[in-house]
């Protein structure tokens, strides 16, 4: 009778079910009685059995129904753990260290090529112009110092067990990597908050014009010793406010979606964000290495921007000559600055 | 120079706001899943700590739960 | 040496959740901690089929290898546990463990989750065998009684399987050639990377 | 990657031999303890009022020294499949528990509530001390001001309106000593009113059985259904109600690669592993089994020789099932004609077969016609009394089998005397009481209502009030109840109070009460639904796992518990508040009298010792509590599959385990006990048996004893009546009686002796020689296809009182208004007025209810045990996708569900699900707590409210109860289910 089949039942239920449960609606139950209220009978349920080959056909994670409230427990396997792990534990580390190890040695092939730049003195050195004011350098500070935190426990994630690890030793690594989590969770929103403040602050001097495109041709003054034009802020920092803007955005998303778990996505949509939020990561550091130094060791002279806020008056004509002159018209009626002294960068 | 301790300190202050905010925001497992039809006086401190921080070592004061009874794990 | 596997044969789980509460009285684990738990697939039409599932204990385990702090080791019988001291409840072996085993005491946000609690096949964790502060962090510690995990062993129709892995699966191939259906060991492609041929 | 090799090398290599799937059967002394934390819990307890929360005592410390951990074996207190828990006990306080790989019955295994069972005892939502109302606050009170108040309350209630006045709601989570001391309590009171849970499970059952073929109980076992070919699961959910016995059903469907067919109205979780599922409509069971019958009488399948030896009458039957043609079939049961053909074909052929049922077969209002199709059905195919076949009824609570037996039930004395004068006389001897002395506690009732005055031997022999129907017996007029009095007191011991239909009605009777004592581990739905303010008192009562004693598994095995801890806070056993009771009631000392009362503490040994001294008539009276403690120290030595341990062992040779009854004789001849009933291939001394000759020697002509079959080596070759002394005097084996039953025999006998039978004769010597010569004390009769002392002497099918179908309802009416119990049954003028009202419009969804696995029963102690709480904390209703996509209900919302009676309703969860067909829907009966959407948690007394509170699915149905039985019908009524 029926019981004769010798074939193992799985695989021939397995066939057969695709076809039927491409339905969707389960398996087609005939409505053969009257229609009263007369339910539907089912053939053989030990036979229509699902199996995980049939169910990841249908979707690629595999969950159900379940009693307890924890929903995510619904989720019954979800292979994407394995390959978000290939991710972060082979691909991240090189990714990670190819960036930031390939931005320092550029940044120091391109010191011992060109040096420093240096700050040419003209009759205008020695005094002063206001660059930047309390707030503007406030905010750049805030953001300055969470991001180095940011970005070092960001790190710890992925080099801290096989850098300092070892050096350390289990135990001091993980109270260490305890406070980096603590920091990198709490200093996230001053960090954010900067990011706010920067973009609300210089956004109307970092809208691009034609000034930026002669300024990128003539390559920025550092090909050759031409100085192009450049308003307060020159192509080059109009990119990096850009890139803050646009990175620190993502960052903020991804970590907002990471820091409150399951809130926006389940673990797939959460797995994704990890690795935007690591690949960002890394290239906004590798992107703010290059910004650290020119603004320090790069050019003489330019930390002042950000330090005192006052910078030298030739080096403002020098590089920035038509925010110079605009600031000497708007600022023509006081006495501190003599007119028109050409910049010197 | 001041600029930049103001923003340090204004940093680590709006640091602190957030992790007091986040942690009041923080909710136990067994408040998170449990239902409004159920009412969990001691939801048991075994594998998670008096605090439910998941650290046992912490002193055996304050249980996590509605009363302040004495530990029931 | 023993291969630890956990083998849950679907055509006899009837989702009754004896894995569930053995698990939480073995361990006195708390309200809302969910070491093992039971899902039922296809749920209401025929062809469903209940699975219990808790850590699968991997092979080249995806959480051991994600943990910023690398608080995991494997014992010799390849049972994945942690330290609880290490662990900064970073959330990371959330993220890789194919089979959601991972709990957290806080779950609101991020901040401060908590350290990881998770199935420990009944083997404890890095204190010394059967103490107070082992049954405090982690649990009793049946393996070191040369007893095996209490979800496996109360199983109501024996359908949780533990033990050594060739055992296990011995066991079960011959329950299909013997009842002629098998719906194949769950998880063992993605946790062991092999799984039971039928 | 830090690999840490793990102390304690050696040990690891024992458990590599040892699979979770092998029955490893080492049950090893833990070698380790944990550390002892505070005091026991009871003990904490003791004195101080403040409770000082329970501390889980771990053995912990280091491996070499610690306390010492005893071992303690008592029987699950949840569901009747009687799984064994061995608990690990360190200074009086329960730390672990352990598999109980010995017992052949859950071989180590357990479902979600025998694993989670440690928290009962130490659960602190349990009620700690008596507490009684005042004004509608809960205030607490000592026991002995509890005792003597309650004792002065009911005296003064009898001396007012008489005895029948107090109701005794008995519970079938006592002991098998506990049920049979609560019975002979009521008897001592003087009233019929004693009922428990098997009313509202199996009462059906026991009724439609005992009068088909002699005892109303599971035929085979749960260990014998691995000999199964075919199994029809018809009406039952084993997988949600009995977890392990789908251990032995699963087995054996792939041992022998047997047919499982689930026939049920919801495609269940037992349905999700059946090879063939036949969805039918609820209250449609017997048109499904006539159904089958007609193919299997159509094709000849019927085993002709079966019937012809020993089945009267199933020509009746054959007439009945000749009108149920397969398009009726169809027309009425919705189950496709070829199916049904193709099902009975199995049933018929590929034998052995069982038939499994549970509440889904007898919970309605032809339920005890329903259980005898089930038995016709069994007897045409043959499939009674062998090994692998027979009536698999799957009982429910741990034992509610051994508290019906003991007489928890409104139509008998203990072990199915009955209440005739015969069976007070019997139990007066056993009690060492007179006679007239029971009969003076009776209630006379007075003419009234029309019906003529009952004196007090009538209303003595007159059945009592069903706990299905109290509270009517409290609102309905005086004049309508057949006593002399309404209900004014309710004594009720274990009992939910949610899982009896018609919840309003029961509350409005709560309210009316004078009285209310509730004594249980925990409030219950009594403590907290009802608004009343006073005369309600709490009496906390320990769970079996704190006391000693006996229970009855479904498989009427008998498996004796051992305390494992001492009475949590200050609860007590229930031997002994029956005993103070007693004792305040004034005949402490007359009920006593052959028990042993150690420092106010009945000895439960001793109350079973009595049971067997009076247990003839249902064999309890070979399991002494000597042979019952010998079992569970040897449960390893009992076969998986046919119970019985070897033949030369000195403590248990050859016995079944647990003893299942019946169980001939006094212990010392040590019958095995009878692991299969009526199965003739054994001798009598080996567990055989045939049907019971109970119903008389002949009828119409036709002879109702069985045509030349008996049981193996048995003297008589051919049907003989039950044994009395005349018949012995015809057979001349009086002579083998001793003298010494020959002189209890003449004693009892007085000057009838040729009456004394073997269920009377209290020396035990008929039984003695019944078995020497080979023949069942109890006669060899035929079974009886046609019950004619029943409403429906064949089987007929009547529509549900609220049924979908109008239009059958002119064809198959409910059995027309009648008196049953001392009240009015208006099931028939309920069903017109129904379906004149159009009820079936308005509530178009048939709403039927059932078990989960995570709760049993009225679910207040399982609901107050967090780890079984924490799995199902909502109530819900599972409705069908099409259904809810019609009311626009998603799956997880909040929805009301709405009854056809006085517009209840409930607010529940949805679950939106195709478990149920379209138009029905299925709600789980376990939750209490909620009404009509109100949280009654704070009525409550103060910490001991369970941790999930629900809405509970009889505030919505309905009125119905069975002729027979007086069983409610909540597997199938109506409903209309709208988004909340």
């Amino acid at each position: 009778m029926r019981r004769g089949r010798t074939l193992i039942r799985t695989f021939v239920a397995a066939a057969m079910l695709a076809g039927v449960a491409g339905a969707g609606a389960g398996p087609a139950l005939a409505q053969t009685a009257p229609p009263t209220t007369a339910p539907t009978t089912a053939p053989n349920p030990t036979a229509e059995s699902v199996n995980e080959d049939l169910l990841f056909k249908q979707a690629p994670t595999i969950g159900g129904r379940i009693s307890i409230p924890d929903q995510k427990a619904a989720n019954l396997i979800q292979p994407q753990g394995r390959e978000w792990r290939g991710f972060h534990e082979t691909w991240m580390p090189w990714i990670g260290a190819a960036a930031i190890l390939g931005m320092v040695v550029l940044l120091a092939l391109f010191y011992f090529t060109r040096g420093r730049i240096r700050l040419e003195h003209s009759e205008e050195s020695g005094r002063k112009i206001l660059r930047f004011n309390g707030f503007e350098r406030f905010t750049h500070w805030m953001t300055a110092t969470c991001f180095i935190i940011l970005a070092l426990s960001g790190l710890n994630y992925i080099f801290g067990k096989r850098l300092l690890m070892p050096v350390i030793g289990p135990d001091a690594f993980a109270t260490l990597s305890q406070w980096a989590k603590y920091a990198h969770v709490y200093l996230a929103w001053p960090f954010m908050l900067g990011i706010i403040f920067m973009f609300v602050v210089w956004l109307k001097d970092n809208i691009p014009n034609r000034i930026d495109v002669a300024w990128i041709k003539a390559g920025g003054g550092i090909i050759g010793d031409k100085h192009p034009h450049a308003e307060r802020f020159n192509a080059g920092q109009k990119v990096v406010f850009w890139m803050v803007a646009g990175f620190g955005a993502a960052m903020s998303v991804t970590g907002l979606v990471m820091l409150f778990p399951f809130a926006a996505t389940d673990i797939n949509g959460m797995q994704v964000m990890q690795g935007i939020h690591s690949l960002i990561g890394v290239a906004f550091i590798a992107a703010i290495l290059a910004h650290i130094y020119i603004g320090s060791l790069g050019m003489e002279g330019a930390y002042d921007a950000m330090g005192s806020g006052k910078v030298d008056l030739a080096w403002a004509r020098v590089h920035h000559d038509l925010w110079v002159e605009k600031e000497q018209a708007r600022t023509a009626s006081g006495p501190q600055l003599r007119a028109h002294q050409a910049p010197a960068e | 120079m001041k600029a930049f301790a103001v923003a340090v300190i204004c940093a680590v202050a709006i640091g602190i706001a957030a992790s007091y905010v986040l942690s009041t925001s923080q909710r136990y497992a067994w408040q998170a899943f449990s239902t409004s039809s159920a009412r969990v006086s001691h939801p048991g401190t075994n594998l998670v700590g008096p605090r439910w921080t998941g650290d046992v070592k912490g002193p055996h004061d304050e249980v996590a739960g509605e009363t302040t009874a004495p530990k029931r794990s | 040496m023993a291969r630890m596997k956990f083998l849950c044969d679907a055509d006899r789980c009837i989702e009754c959740n004896a894995c569930v509460t053995a698990c939480k009285n073995e361990h006195e684990v708390p309200w809302g901690i969910n070491r093992r738990r039971v899902v039922t697939l296809n749920d209401g039409k025929p062809g469903e089929r209940s699975v219990s599932m808790a850590c699968m204990h991997c092979t080249d385990a995806p959480c051991a290898s994600v943990c910023p702090v690398n608080c995991f080791y494997t014992t010799a019988d390849a049972v994945v546990l942690h330290s609880k001291d290490l662990c900064i409840g970073c959330g990371y072996c959330f993220y890789a463990c194919p089979f959601g085993a991972p709990q957290y005491p806080r779950v609101g946000n991020f901040g401060s989750r908590g350290k990881m609690d998770k199935c420990t096949y009944c083997a404890g964790g890095p204190e010394p065998d059967l103490s107070t502060i082992e049954y405090e962090k982690y649990g009793s510690n049946r393996l070191a009684e040369g007893k095996l995990p209490l979800c496996a062993e109360m199983c109501s129709t024996k359908a949780l399987l533990a033990g050594d892995g060739e055992m296990i699966a011995q066991i079960y191939k011959e329950r299909v050639i013997k009842r002629g259906y098998g719906s194949g060991a769950w998880g063992w492609k993605t946790a062991y990377r092999e799984t039971v041929a039928i | 990657m830090l690999i840490k090799r793990k102390s304690g090398e050696a040990s690891r290599t024992k458990h590599q031999a040892i699979a979770a799937g092998l029955a490893s059967g080492v049950l090893d002394r833990r070698s380790f303890l944990r550390k002892s934390g505070l005091a026991a819990g009871g003990l904490a307890a003791a004195g101080t009022i403040q409770l000082g929360a329970v501390r889980r005592a771990q053995a912990a410390g280091s491996a070499v020294s610690g306390d010492a951990v005893t071992i303690k074996k008592n029987i699950c207190t949840h569901c009747s499949v009687g799984c064994t828990v061995t608990a690990e006990v360190v200074n009086g306080v329960w730390v672990g528990q352990e598999p109980s790989y010995a017992s052949p019955i859950n071989r180590g295994t357990h479902c979600a509530k025998g694993a989670a069972i440690r928290e009962l005892v130490h659960g602190e939502r349990r009620l700690k001390y008596p507490m009684k109302l005042v004004g509608g606050q809960w205030t607490r009170i000592s026991w002995d001001q509890a005792i003597d108040e309650i004792g002065d309350k009911v005296t003064a209630i009898r001396e007012k309106a008489g005895s029948d006045s107090v109701y005794w709601l008995g519970s079938a989570k006592f002991t098998n000593e506990a049920s049979y001391l609560f019975r002979k309590l009521g008897a001592f009171w003087g009233t019929n009113s004693v009922d428990h849970q098997a009313r509202i499970c199996h009462s059906t059952t026991v009724a439609g059985v005992a009068n088909t073929w002699g005892y109303g109980a599971q035929t085979n076992s749960y260990n014998d259904i691995r000999n199964a070919k075919t199994m029809i699961i018809m009406g039952g959910n084993p997988a949600e109600a009995h977890p392990i016995s789908m251990q032995h059903v699963l087995s054996g469907k792939e041992i022998n690669r047997a047919n499982m067919i689930v026939i049920d109205p919801r495609f269940t979780r037992t349905a999700a592993h059946a090879t063939e599922y036949v969805r039918i409509r609820s209250g449609t069971d017997i048109p499904v089994i006539w159904g089958m019958l007609w193919h299997i009488f159509q094709n000849g399948w019927e085993d002709k020789e079966f019937i012809r030896q020993r089945v009267y009458a199933m020509d009746d039957v054959r007439k009945e099932v000749a009108k149920w043609t397969p398009d009726e079939v169809e027309r009425v049961t919705g189950v496709p004609g070829e199916q049904l053909k193709r099902v009975a074909e199995i049933f018929a052929k590929e034998k052995p077969s069982t038939l499994i049922w549970c509440m889904g077969a007898t919970q309605h209002t032809v339920g005890t016609a329903n259980v005898r199709a089930f038995c016709i059905l069994c007897l045409a195919t043959g499939n009674v009394g062998k090994p692998g076949t027979g009536a698999n009824i799957f009982r429910g609570h741990t034992n509610v089998q051994g508290a019906t037996d003991l007489g928890l039930d409104v139509t008998t004395l203990p072990l199915y005397y009955g209440l005739v004068e015969g069976a007070w006389k019997h139990w007066a001897r056993v009690w060492d009481v007179e006679y007239e002395w029971l009969q003076s506690r009776f209630d006379e009732i007075p003419a009234k209502g029309g019906r003529k005055a009952r004196t007090r031997k009538e209303n003595m022999e007159a059945p009592g009030i069903t706990s299905t129907r109290w509270f009517d017996a409290v609102n309905l007029p005086d004049d309508q109840i057949d006593q002399r009095s309404p209900i004014k007191a309710m004594m009720v011991f274990g009992h939910g109070g949610n899982t009896v239909t018609r919840l309003p009605d029961a509350i409005k009777g709560m309210n009316k009460l004078e009285l209310l004592v509730v004594a249980d581990p925990h409030p219950t739905t009594f403590a907290a639904l009802d608004a009343r303010q006073d005369n309600t008192y709490l009496l906390p009562i320990c769970t079996t796992l704190e006391c000693d004693g006996s229970r009855t598994a479904s498989n009427r095995s008998i498996q004796w518990g051992e305390t494992i801890v001492k009475p949590a806070f200050e609860s007590k056993t229930d031997y002994e508040v029956m005993y103070r009771l007693a004792t305040k009631l004034g005949f402490g000392d007359r009920m006593f009298k052959g028990i042993a009362v150690e420092n106010g503490l009945p000895v439960a040994e001793d109350i079973l010792r009595e049971i067997n001294r009076g247990g003839w008539s249902t064999g309890y009276c070979g399991q002494s509590p000597e042979r019952l403690k010998a079992h569970m120290k040897n449960q390893h030595k009992f076969d998986l599959v046919t119970l019985r341990a070897p033949k030369d062992d000195p403590e248990v040779g050859g016995d079944y385990y647990g003893l299942p009854w019946p169980c001939w004789g006094k212990p010392e001849i040590r019958h095995p006990g009878s692991h299969i009933l009526y199965n003739t291939n054994l001798h009598v001394k080996d567990g055989g048996g045939c049907f019971r000759a109970r119903f008389g020697v002949e009828r119409n002509g036709q002879t109702l004893l069985a045509e030349d079959s008996f049981s193996k080596g048995s003297d008589l070759t051919d049907g003989y009546p039950e044994f009395t002394m005349g018949v012995f005097k015809k057979l001349g084996w009086d002579k083998d009686l001793t003298a010494e039953e020959m002189a209890v025999i003449t004693k009892i006998g007085g000057n009838n002796i040729d009456a004394v039978s073997w269920a009377t004769d209290l020396s035990g010597g008929i039984q003695r020689v019944c078995l020497d010569h080979g023949v069942v004390p109890y006669g060899n009769g035929k079974a009886r296809a046609n019950a004619w002392n029943l409403p429906d002497p064949v089987p007929v099918h009547r529509e549900p009182i609220y049924t979908p179908r109008p239009d059958l309802v002119a064809k198959y009416p409910t059995r027309p208004d009648d008196r049953q119990f001392r009240m009015p049954n208006i099931g028939f003028s309920v069903q017109k007025a129904a379906v004149d009202r159009e009820v079936a419009k308005n509530f178009p969804i048939i709403l039927t209810s059932g078990r989960l696995v995570e709760y049993e029963g009225g679910g207040e102690e399982t609901r107050s045990n967090p780890w079984l709480a924490e799995l199902q904390q909502e109530m819900f209703v599972e409705i069908n996708t099409k259904d809810a996509a019609d009311r626009g209900i998603k799956d997880g919302q909040w929805v009301w569900v709405s009854g056809p009676e006085d517009g209840t309703q409930a607010k529940v969860k949805a679950l939106v699900t195709d478990r149920v067909g379209k138009g029905v829907a299925f709600m789980p009966f376990h939750f209490s707590g909620w009404y009509q959407g109100k949280d009654m948690r704070q009525y409550y007394p103060a910490g001991t409210d369970p941790v999930v509170l629900g809405e509970s699915v009889n505030t919505i149905t309905t009125y119905g109860f069975d002729p027979v039985t007086g069983m409610q019908e909540p597997k199938a009524t109506l409903c209309q289910i709208r988004a909340a």
